[in-house]
């Protein structure tokens, strides 16, 4: 979970010294509509009669002096803040309201709305949260002799459980999907046998690449046919079946055969 | 049989589970004609202001310790975990707005819900898909469970605290009614493909009640 | 602290105990110089013939059904007994891709499918078979009762949440979704089984029968 605050959490600076000049961390809140919320209780007057106008330009400065992190975070913020700006300049100016529109008073009224929603719900979850709740505050039997009572629960399993398992099975399966396709590759031992029978048909030092494979595919695999050749040079001459020489640095390999029956 | 011995039965019955029970599987334990709503009234009677009371939650019935001896036996079990703020009120507005789509939990709180928050409701066995609402996209609705309902000693959500209050100032009322737009309700992303192999149209909302 | 409060200390104490508790362990809870025998032989007493006896074990207490009723404690005495893993996903492969077939349920999960498994989720009433496909073979179909709804509490099978959602729910976090194709994934249920004569007509829709 990204969201750390406990109800419990009365860490957040809600109540700065100075009440009109808030500075917040959007770190600390749940979103706009809880900045909104915090600003409007400096206002210490019941949320119905909150002046939307301070309310807005008390959010705008919260805005503009936000530190945030992460822009995704911000979105929510910007997208209120423009609302509210909005907002003012619609309770500012005279209003001249289109036939689809909302008046500016009945978005304020929405909005106060909302502010209250928010904080009703607040209300009951921390009335809720406050209730005797089980293994917390009572307790059921704490050896219960076995009975089953009820003929359907045979098995304890939930839909949790249910939905646990498919999306595990998912994640198992999107991980098995992976198949990491096979390089295509001139091997060592196609490049060792090519070149054993090659090497019998050169009457004397032979530049080695002149034994590359003809028609091995692209570039790719051409390089590919280089290194595998080299490296099948020296385990020839490392058998002893072969000799390798070199003039100079960068120069041509030569190779021969060394127990060439002529 | 007598009533007494009734009483000695469903009293056994319920002391013995750790879990509610109905009264329906309590009767079945008993003679036919027995009165199992007296019964079960006499025997909270019983146990009124003793150390272990006789509760009915989620429309069953189960044995608790006193609420006023929290204080004693709390120290015996685990910190229990503690639920975010994000998480708390996310399930204040599952139940009290049920079934609710988890677009209206974003409308109410201002703010999208982060991952892993029904996730966390739903492994506690609180919340519960109640099936999809009948709108475009047809967005999955969530709503508590029985188990919400023992956890915090309800009998159904009818009984929620501040239920009534919460009814009375229009708080309740159909979220979007109320709706600023202020965030997207549209979200592809929780469009989904139905589950073939069902076409029936049927109900989605069932109010709040306890199943 | 008065005595009957010290008794209805113990009497909590002994109900939410997973174990016999010692008169001493008992008084480490009251306060200095309770009388720890006389208040457990009080309480002792006042359980005396009711449906649940305080009984001591071993020099520990507890409360234990009475011996003339443990016959109801052994009427049904049916363990609640686990799943395992490979049942708990066989079953939401087969909740999720109804009606599938056995191969099919075994090319999902990339493993054959064990004897036994479909046994305990048939024996369980989850799963049903539905008929059979129309296709070679004319293998068996299967898919989730109406039991199964009723027990996990969902009115249809399209109650359940679809990828999307779980991906939302916090389900799937560590998948990267771009891997998961959230709409090319119940290949197995477009295809709709034959109907056998009239026995199984409900192929697909469980209906809003659940109650």
């Amino acid at each position: 979970m990204t969201e750390q605050h406990s109800i419990f959490d009365d860490s957040r600076p809600v109540t700065g010294d100075d009440e009109h000049r808030l500075i917040l961390d959007i770190e600390g809140f749940e979103g706009p509509l809880d900045v909104l919320l915090s600003l409007a209780r400096t206002q210490k007057v019941d949320l119905k009669q909150i002046s939307i106008l301070e309310l807005v330009q008390q959010f705008l400065e919260f805005v503009a002096e936000a530190k945030v992190q992460k822009l995704e975070k911000a979105a929510d913020y910007l997208v209120m803040a423009a609302w509210l700006a909005y907002l003012k300049s619609r309770l500012l100016l005279p209003e001249e309201t289109a036939e689809d529109e909302l008046s500016a008073e009945e978005m304020a009224a929405r909005l106060t709305y909302q502010l209250q929603r928010l904080s009703a719900i607040r209300d009951v979850s921390a009335m809720l949260m406050s209730r005797n709740q089980l293994k917390r505050d009572v307790f059921a039997r704490g050896k219960p002799e076995s009975v089953i009572v009820t003929k359907n629960a045979t098995f304890d399993l939930s839909l949790y459980d249910i939905l646990r398992a498919y999306a595990d099975h998912k994640t198992r399966k999107s991980i098995a999907d992976i198949r990491i396709h096979k390089r295509d590759v001139y091997t060592l031992d196609q490049a060792l046998d090519h070149l054993r029978n090659l090497i019998g048909t050169a009457i004397d030092w032979t530049d080695l690449f002149q034994f590359m494979p003809d028609n091995v595919g692209g570039a790719a695999m051409s390089r590919s046919a280089k290194a595998s050749l080299f490296t099948a040079s020296l385990e020839m001459a490392r058998q002893g079946k072969a000799e390798i020489v070199q003039k100079q640095t960068f120069g041509p390999l030569f190779i021969r055969k060394t127990d060439r029956s002529d | 049989m007598e009533i007494i011995e009734q009483i000695r039965i469903i009293e056994a019955l319920l002391f013995a589970s750790d879990k509610p029970l109905s009264s329906i599987a309590l009767a079945d334990c008993l003679p036919e004609g027995a009165k199992i709503t007296e019964l079960l009234s006499d025997l909270q009677e019983q146990y009124q202001g003793r150390g272990v009371n006789l509760v009915e939650v989620a429309g069953k019935w189960m044995f608790q310790t006193a609420p006023d001896l929290a204080f004693l036996l709390r120290k015996e079990v685990e910190e229990e975990k503690r639920l975010s703020r994000a998480a708390v009120e996310t399930l204040a507005i599952i139940a009290y707005h049920q079934p609710v789509t988890r677009a209206e939990v974003e409308e109410v709180r201002g703010v999208s819900l982060s991952k892993g928050i029904l996730d966390v409701l739903m492994e506690a066995r609180w919340v519960r898909p109640m099936g999809r609402r009948r709108t475009p996209g047809r967005p999955m609705t969530y709503g508590t469970s029985d188990h919400f309902l023992v956890h915090f000693g309800l009998n159904s959500v009818k009984d929620l605290p501040g239920l009534a209050e919460l009814k009375a100032a229009g708080f309740l009322e159909n979220v979007n009614t109320s709706r600023l737009n202020l965030l997207d309700d549209q979200k592809p992303t929780e469009e989904q493909p139905e589950l073939p192999g069902s076409e029936d149209e049927k109900t989605d909302d069932q109010g709040p009640s306890a199943e």
